[in-house]
């Protein structure tokens, strides 16, 4: 069974006193590191068939594995140095990602995309320079470890410098206020890039406010004070924000864009709540959302290289064309909406179980009303899609999709689809051992 | 200072307005005739001064004409002295802004010093 | 040499120079030249011995002169600080002849050189006259005579400009002597002497008596001012810009350098000498002083700033200095006149050779003194912006230079005055910004390449190499070395300076 | 020995580059082996002092009894005489190749090799006259180097530094002064030289002084508002905008700021005062300022320039903190920022001297033409960024602790106004390497196609640097101890 507390970290080298590159593997970091590698690999197939179409592949595969090892990395990080060692390289190597095609808007995409996330970064710097003088040291333990004695008479300026974190943070993870690099930098991406970015590189903005709340604050710290409401308040806005902007959003890949800004951000509200089963939740939709946002934007690309659709109108009856294709879409699109009993179904009410038994007051239940209108929004952005692709109606198929053969993707783009399908559906038919694995950790933080 | 002592050594009184008129008429005057001619009552004013340190009222000028008298026969003959130096400089002095004055005329016929002055600048080096 | 041969050597200065005059009158140009050369470094040479002898005795010691003695007779009076006066009189006056000559040479028709030569040495007696004597009424004689004979010099070429000026000078100084003699007739009033010994006796009985003081604070004020008029002090410096900017380099040179300051020497004997200096420093005097001193070290510097004629400007310069050194008498403190007494040294050595490089300068582009004409003047007279570089850093203040020395003299001894540190180490500061304005402007212009200037304005622009006037080369030399030892062997000069101070009480 | 050792390290390259323009050398290349040999031969003579210095004072003459010239190494002298003993020599490696089609090369390198004097003099300056003196040596010595282009801006520009600099010293000279009257002794004695009794009656004046002195010493350090003459000096050849307007003379203001502070009025004097407010928030307008300026900046090396000024504020964020750490944390910067700077000027260097090409605009797709040049300004960008890994990271690092630690109410600002700083610098630098490297889908590459990578003479510094910078970045320890150890008192 997965171990809780981190072992023995590995000590790599040190930068300076008190700046250790260390690693260890704890729970999270195995989580995380899971999800990571399935995504890789399956991302990995389908690009090999994907950059037939873009040019340079050699440079995008180097850049993807780079990206890999520092993910690694950053989810074995042992220490918030090495975190945030990781977090800085992984920003400028996903650059690379981002900027494939060196295209003026992808470079303007790609500027937006590291001014956002150097924002974040370094909002996240200026709180481990503080707590790097608060704290006994900055190695992950689980219940926090602030130096109380010094911190004496420093609590306000603390809880400042930590809801300062949580935004800086939640930039990469697409949290209000600091969430516009994304609908810019998905797009211009090559899907395969967008795809990781949305699964993965996202979810290390999660990471690292797991990293900072939960190992360094500690939970009980910030139970009960103003940041844990702004942040809750935060996410909120950002759950139905997202939803409501990816609703009225017609090119494909910034609509999943916005989605996945809504997504992300339910499991930060999850993390807010802090509370042992939201907890549970946030981590379970970590994983769920990776597998299904990550199949989404994969048949995005399926979209714009073979279709060569970039607007949902479009779309209308591609199910005539590929519909074992559109099928997977619609699984991906019903898992994401959470309907039972796929496995969106299973951490959205993990996070509505433990958003109502947390005593947060107000949140406790404006919390799950959110959570079920951004569902709503959701279903109504997914749906279309897969409904004009089977159903166009009296209108026939729109041209671009006219012109195509009757014919679905090639193979090896296919079959991750079909797999991250599969897994989006079965995962939510038989959850019983991530659970159990969420639920451990939960109560190891909690 | 009270009039009863300014009444006292009136001579000095009259000696210090002397000089006040020289010096400003040497000061403002424009016209280089009448800067030299306030110079010179500046200079005899002081001369007067001096002249007036050195008398003693009823004492006669340091001048031996009938055998060599008791020391308090005499005034005090060092001013006078002074005086005749002074006035040797002043001479010397007021030939020289003369000459000066004479050339300034010749050059630009006037006396006024500030119109020769913008008579000058006009002129450049 | 023995004392008692050596000790009529100040006599003899005086004597010499003041007959040299006269027979210049009846001599040809060339050798009245070579006559006026030979009496100042004869001077130079006799000043040493006594100079030495002096420091040798440890001492000063007073001259009777004629059969006389005090409080009748005449006296001059000898010390240390007396002696090194006369000696660096005679070598600036010396390098300032040499570095003038060519000019003067092509300026002034030589019908009328030897004439030149009899104000230089009539100047010279009454310097030295200045310096030695102990008798106020002798110091007022030569100060007329001084005046003539500056007056004499400025407008030796004749032009409109040294006309004009040098009728200004003489309208200024002669209101300026009025009030020297006034003063001088009050104090004769209130002691009944003339010697400053035996008027400083006096005078010290009138304070401890407590009487007459008002007419005793009259006469040293009539003084102070009339000196400070003479020595153009801000505001009474008027004058001062045409007369220097104008005439001929060696009289610039002198006058800037040491006519002005041998008015201030003679105010220092006073303040010394005559009245005693805690008395001068119990007064307000010192106070009015030390505000003029500032105002003119600021409005000199500034207007010099503004001026586009190096001659003019460098004047302008000088107005500053002067207010440098009356500062150092404002601050009231032994330190401070020994500060002044610094910088009239060191101001002496920089300022002729100012003027000197900067005839060089002009004469290598076509005689224009406007500062933009001198574009690259640096590298076509070699030499001269050499030597004007180093005399603008000396006026700055740089480490090394003399300029440094007197202001770090200037700064130790505000330090001491609680109340007038800052505004002084303030003033010292801003004036030195003013400093690096406008000569290190002039400096960079003059390496400025000429390309920048139009070629048609070029005509008459001549390369002038250290060969063609070796003579100035070495004076170059000389000034540069002077201020050098000025400014890194300054301990011995300041500590001669003290000992000749603390005789003259 | 020592004393003659040390006198002659300052001395010997002051005398021994007046042959270099003098005489009439038969080849180019023979000046050029000869100024190399001066440079390293004086950076050998200093690296040999500092081995074994005694830290006994050596008076070289006495102005007065209390008025001497006098050499010394401690700490401090150490660290600025070894870092800019190591870079002279590249510089001038350097300089040989850029400057290869400039005339009057000789005066150049004579005033570039004095100037090399004067810095160790500063660094080895045992008292605050003589660093007083050195540091008016440095301003006339550079002169000429500003100068050296003859353009019409650069005449306008070297005014403006000698306006700028010797104004500064003008009221350096003030706060010498007092030292030299209430010190116990003029000499740099770590923890100050306060005479505290004769200091505690007037303590307010005092604090103004200092504050003056500050501001006068600042100037070179480019302290807004202080710093206009830094980005105009930018008109001189690339070898002295790069050693001395990112190094040695700034880092020169740096230096007397770290002496005056620590040295001679102390900072457990100064710690708490209304002072040391004041000049932290000029430090930290300055950090802010300088960087957006960078930004707004246009031409490549103006626009290092702006980035330089920010930078030096870092270094006097870390002085003003009056703390052991917080100058540590300087001296941190002081060695980083000189290779990262240094390295950026030579890439920037290397553009104009092979494309003549100045500005930002002109630079796109440059990166394929001269892959490793912009290899390496990428990376120093990086670096001055402070990610993680390079030295920048480090002393940031070093910064924000002693700023957080110092507790200053201030401190916090200082400490975010870095990072804002570290997020400009990333904007200016990156879009550098972006334009050079992606200049677009529709740009082609012929355009560049003529442009090669400089010769080994600029590649071989370049590359060293960046070894440094490497190494510096990944293990920073001993150094940071050092540096540490320099620090306390």
């Amino acid at each position: 069974m997965i171990p809780m507390t981190a072992m023995a970290p590995f000590h790599l080298l040190t930068l300076g006193e008190g700046l250790e590159i260390s690693f260890a593997t704890d729970g999270i970091s195995l989580l995380f590191m899971g999800i990571t590698t399935v995504i890789w690999i399956l991302v990995g197939i389908y690009a090999v068939a994907y950059m037939k179409h873009e040019e340079r592949p050699g440079q995008f595969f180097a850049a993807y594995a780079l990206l890999y090892v520092i993910l690694l990395g950053l989810d074995l990080s042992a220490n918030l140095i090495t975190m945030y060692l990781c977090y800085e390289l992984m920003t400028l190597v996903s650059m690379l990602l981002v900027v494939h095609n060196h295209s003026r808007e992808a470079i303007m995409a790609t500027l937006k995309y590291l001014f956002y996330s150097l924002c974040g970064a370094y909002l996240g710097l200026f709180g481990i320079f503080y707590l790097n003088h608060y704290c006994v040291d900055l190695n992950f333990g689980s219940t926090g470890r602030l130096d109380l004695s010094a911190l004496a008479g420093h609590e306000q300026t603390l809880l400042i410098v930590v809801f300062l974190m949580l935004i800086g943070f939640g930039t990469k993870a697409g949290m209000f206020p600091l969430h516009g690099w994304l609908p810019s930098a998905h797009p211009v991406a090559p899907s395969p890039a967008s795809a990781v970015l949305s699964a993965i590189i996202v979810k290390s903005g999660v990471l690292a406010t797991i990293r900072t709340v939960y190992n360094i604050i500690g939970a009980d710290f910030l139970r009960g004070t103003w940041v844990q409401t702004a942040w809750m308040s935060l996410t909120l806005l950002t759950v139905f924000m997202g939803s409501m902007l990816a609703y009225r959003e017609p090119v494909i890949k910034k609509r999943f864009a916005y989605s996945t800004v809504s997504q992300v951000s339910y499991i930060l509200f999850g993390l807010s709540l802090l509370q042992e089963q939201a907890f549970t939740g946030a981590l379970l939709h970590v994983w769920f959302h990776a597998m299904i946002k990550c199949g989404l934007f994969l048949c995005a690309g399926v979209f714009v290289v073979i279709c060569g659709c970039k607007r949902v109108d479009e779309l209308h009856g591609i199910g005539r064309k590929m519909p074992v294709f559109l099928a997977c879409y619609t699984c991906f699109a019903l898992a994401l909406i959470g309907i039972p009993p796929t496995s969106g179904f299973v951490s959205k009410w993990q996070l509505a179980l433990g958003a109502l038994d947390a005593d947060v007051g107000f949140f406790s239940w404006f919390g799950p009303v959110v959570l079920l209108v951004s569902a709503l929004l959701t279903a109504g952005y997914l749906l279309p899609i897969a409904m004009r692709g089977f159903f166009p109606g009296e209108v026939s198929c729109s041209e671009q999709v006219g012109l195509l053969e009757k014919k679905e993707p090639p193979l090896l783009m296919l079959i991750p689809i079909v797999i991250l399908a599969i897994a989006a559906v079965m995962s939510g038919i038989f959850p019983t051992g991530l659970i159990n694995v969420c639920r451990n950790l939960a109560a190891y933080f909690l | 200072m009270s009039v009863g002592n300014l009444s006292a050594n009136y001579q000095e009184a009259i000696a210090m307005i002397m000089f006040a008129i020289g010096f400003s008429n040497l000061l403002l005057q424009k016209n280089l005739i009448k800067k030299i001619i306030g110079f010179n009552i500046m200079d005899s004013s002081v001369y007067l001064f001096l002249a007036l340190k050195g008398y003693i009222a009823g004492h006669h000028a340091a001048i031996v004409t009938d055998g060599v008298q008791s020391v308090d026969a005499y005034i005090n003959p060092i001013p006078s002295g002074l005086v005749l130096t002074g006035i040797v400089v002043s001479v010397s002095v007021t030939a020289l802004m003369l000459s000066l004055t004479i050339r300034l005329y010749s050059r630009y016929h006037t006396l006024d010093l500030d119109r020769i002055t913008t008579e000058v600048k006009k002129g450049g080096f | 040499m023995t004392h008692d041969f050596v000790q009529n050597f100040p006599l003899f200065c005086i004597i010499l120079t003041l007959f040299s005059g006269p027979c210049c009158m009846i001599l040809r140009g060339r050798w009245a030249r070579y006559v006026n050369l030979g009496v100042i470094s004869a001077v130079g040479v006799m000043s040493l011995f006594v100079l030495l002898d002096v420091c040798a005795r440890g001492g000063s010691y007073v001259y009777m002169m004629g059969h006389f003695p005090a409080p009748w007779g005449n006296e001059i009076r000898v010390g240390p600080l007396e002696a090194f006066m006369a000696l660096f009189f005679c070598i600036i006056m010396l390098l300032s002849m040499i570095g003038g000559a060519p000019q003067r040479l092509r300026k002034i028709e030589a019908s009328k050189e030897n004439l030149y030569y009899v104000m230089v040495n009539l100047l010279l007696s009454s310097l030295l006259a200045l310096i030695y004597t102990n008798d106020l009424f002798t110091a007022y004689v030569f100060v007329e005579i001084n005046t003539i004979s500056a007056c004499g010099m400025i407008m030796i070429c004749q032009n409109g400009h040294t006309l004009e000026a040098a009728t200004r000078y003489m309208i200024m100084s002669l209101l300026g002597s009025g009030l020297l003699l006034l003063g001088i007739c009050f104090l004769y009033g209130l002691t009944g002497h003339l010697l400053m010994s035996n008027i400083k006796e006096a005078v010290a009985q009138l304070v401890a008596a407590g009487t007459y003081h008002a007419p005793l604070m009259v006469a040293v004020g009539l003084m102070c001012v009339g000196l400070a008029i003479k020595s153009a002090l801000f505001p009474f410096h008027s004058w001062l810009p045409d007369a220097y900017g104008y005439s001929t380099v060696s009289s610039a040179a002198i006058l800037s350098s040491l006519v002005s300051k041998g008015y201030i020497f003679l105010l220092i004997k006073i303040f010394y000498r005559v009245i005693g200096f805690d008395i001068i420093c119990n007064s307000k005097i010192i106070n009015i002083f030390f505000v003029f001193g500032i105002a003119g070290m600021m409005f000199g510097s500034i207007s010099a700033a503004r001026e586009t004629n190096i001659r003019r400007m460098i004047a302008f310069s000088s107005v500053a200095q002067i207010g440098y050194i009356y500062m150092g008498f404002g601050l009231g403190t032994g330190m401070g006149v020994l500060a002044s007494i610094y910088h009239i040294l060191s101001h002496a050595a920089t300022k002729s050779l100012l003027f000197v490089s900067a005839a060089g300068l002009s004469e290598s582009s076509a005689d224009s003194r406007e500062l933009a004409d001198l574009t690259g003047a640096g590298y076509r007279n070699a030499s001269a912006g050499m030597a004007f570089t180093v005399g603008a850093l000396s006026m700055v203040g740089f480490p090394l230079f003399s300029g440094f020395i007197s202001k770090i003299l200037f700064a130790q001894a505000a330090v001491n005055q609680s109340g007038k540190m800052l505004p002084t180490l303030i003033a010292l500061a801003l004036s030195t910004i003013l400093n690096v304005i406008y000569f290190m402007r002039a400096v960079i212009v003059i390496y400025t390449p000429l390309r920048s200037i139009p070629a048609e304005r070029r005509e008459g622009y001549r390369r002038i190499r250290m060969s063609t006037y070796p003579q100035i080369t070495v004076v170059f030399g000389c000034f540069v070395l002077l201020n050098l030892v000025l400014g890194l062997m300054s301990q011995p000069i300041v500590e001669l300076c003290a000992r000749g101070l603390g005789m003259f009480g | 020995m020592n004393g003659i050792l040390l006198v002659m390290t300052v001395v010997l390259p002051i005398i021994l580059a007046v042959p270099v323009a003098l005489i009439r050398w038969k080849q180019d290349t023979h000046w050029m082996i000869y100024t190399e040999g001066v440079v390293l031969l004086t950076s050998a003579l200093s690296y040999y002092a500092l081995a074994n210095s005694d830290g006994q004072a050596h008076v070289l003459f006495r102005f007065a009894n209390d008025l001497e010239i006098a050499f010394r190494i401690d700490g401090l002298a150490s660290v600025f005489a070894a870092l800019v003993s190591f870079l002279w020599p590249l510089a001038t490696l350097y300089a040989f190749e850029y400057m290869s089609h400039l005339k009057h090369r000789e005066i150049f390198f004579m005033f570039y090799v004095m100037t090399f004097g004067v810095t160790l003099g500063i660094a080895f300056s045992g008292n605050i006259l003589t660093m007083y003196c050195f540091y008016e040596m440095l301003t006339m010595v550079t002169l000429p180097l500003i100068m050296h282009p003859l353009s019409k801006e650069a005449i306008r520009a070297s005014r403006t530094y000698l306006l700028y600099s010797l104004g500064g010293a003008a009221f350096a000279f003030i706060g010498m002064i007092f030292i030299l009257y209430y010190g116990t002794t003029s000499a740099f004695v770590p923890g100050g030289v306060m005479n505290t009794p004769a200091v505690m009656s007037r303590q307010n004046l005092l604090l103004i002084v200092y504050v003056l002195t500050f501001f006068g010493f600042s100037v070179k350090a480019a302290m807004w508002p202080f710093g206009g003459w830094l980005p105009k000096a930018g008109v001189a050849p690339t070898p002295v905008t790069a050693l001395l307007h990112a190094v040695a003379v700034v880092k020169a203001g740096a230096f007397a700021l770290m002496r005056i502070t620590y040295y001679s009025f102390g900072a457990d004097f100064l710690r708490g005062t209304w002072a040391q407010t004041v000049l932290l928030v000029f430090v930290i307008i300055t950090i802010v300022y300088g960087c957006s300026r960078a930004l707004k900046e246009t031409h490549l090396k103006r626009r290092l320039a702006y980035s330089t000024m920010s930078n030096l504020s870092y270094i006097l964020f870390g002085v003003v903190l009056m703390t052991p750490l917080g100058l540590t944390g300087a001296l941190c910067h002081m060695v980083f920022h000189a290779f990262m700077k240094i390295c950026s000027f030579f890439c920037v260097g290397a553009v104009m001297h092979q494309t003549n090409k100045n500005y930002v605009h002109e630079i796109n797709g440059l990166g394929h033409a001269m892959p490793v040049t912009f290899t390496i300004f990428t990376i120093s960008g990086l670096a001055l960024m402070g990610v993680p890994g390079l030295p920048g990271f480090i002393s940031k690092w070093n910064l924000a602790k002693a700023a957080v630690a110092s507790e200053h109410p201030l401190a916090l600002a200082g400490v975010f106004a870095l990072l804002v700083s570290a997020l400009l610098t990333a904007i200016y630098m990156m879009s550098i390497s972006f334009r050079a490297f992606c200049p677009g889908r529709d740009f082609d590459l012929t355009a560049v196609a003529g442009y090669r990578d400089p010769g080994w003479r600029m590649l071989v510094p370049l590359g060293i640097f960046v070894v440094v910078m490497f190494v510096f970045g990944l293990h920073s320890a001993p150094l940071v101890e050092w540096l540490a150890t320099v620090a306390e008192w």
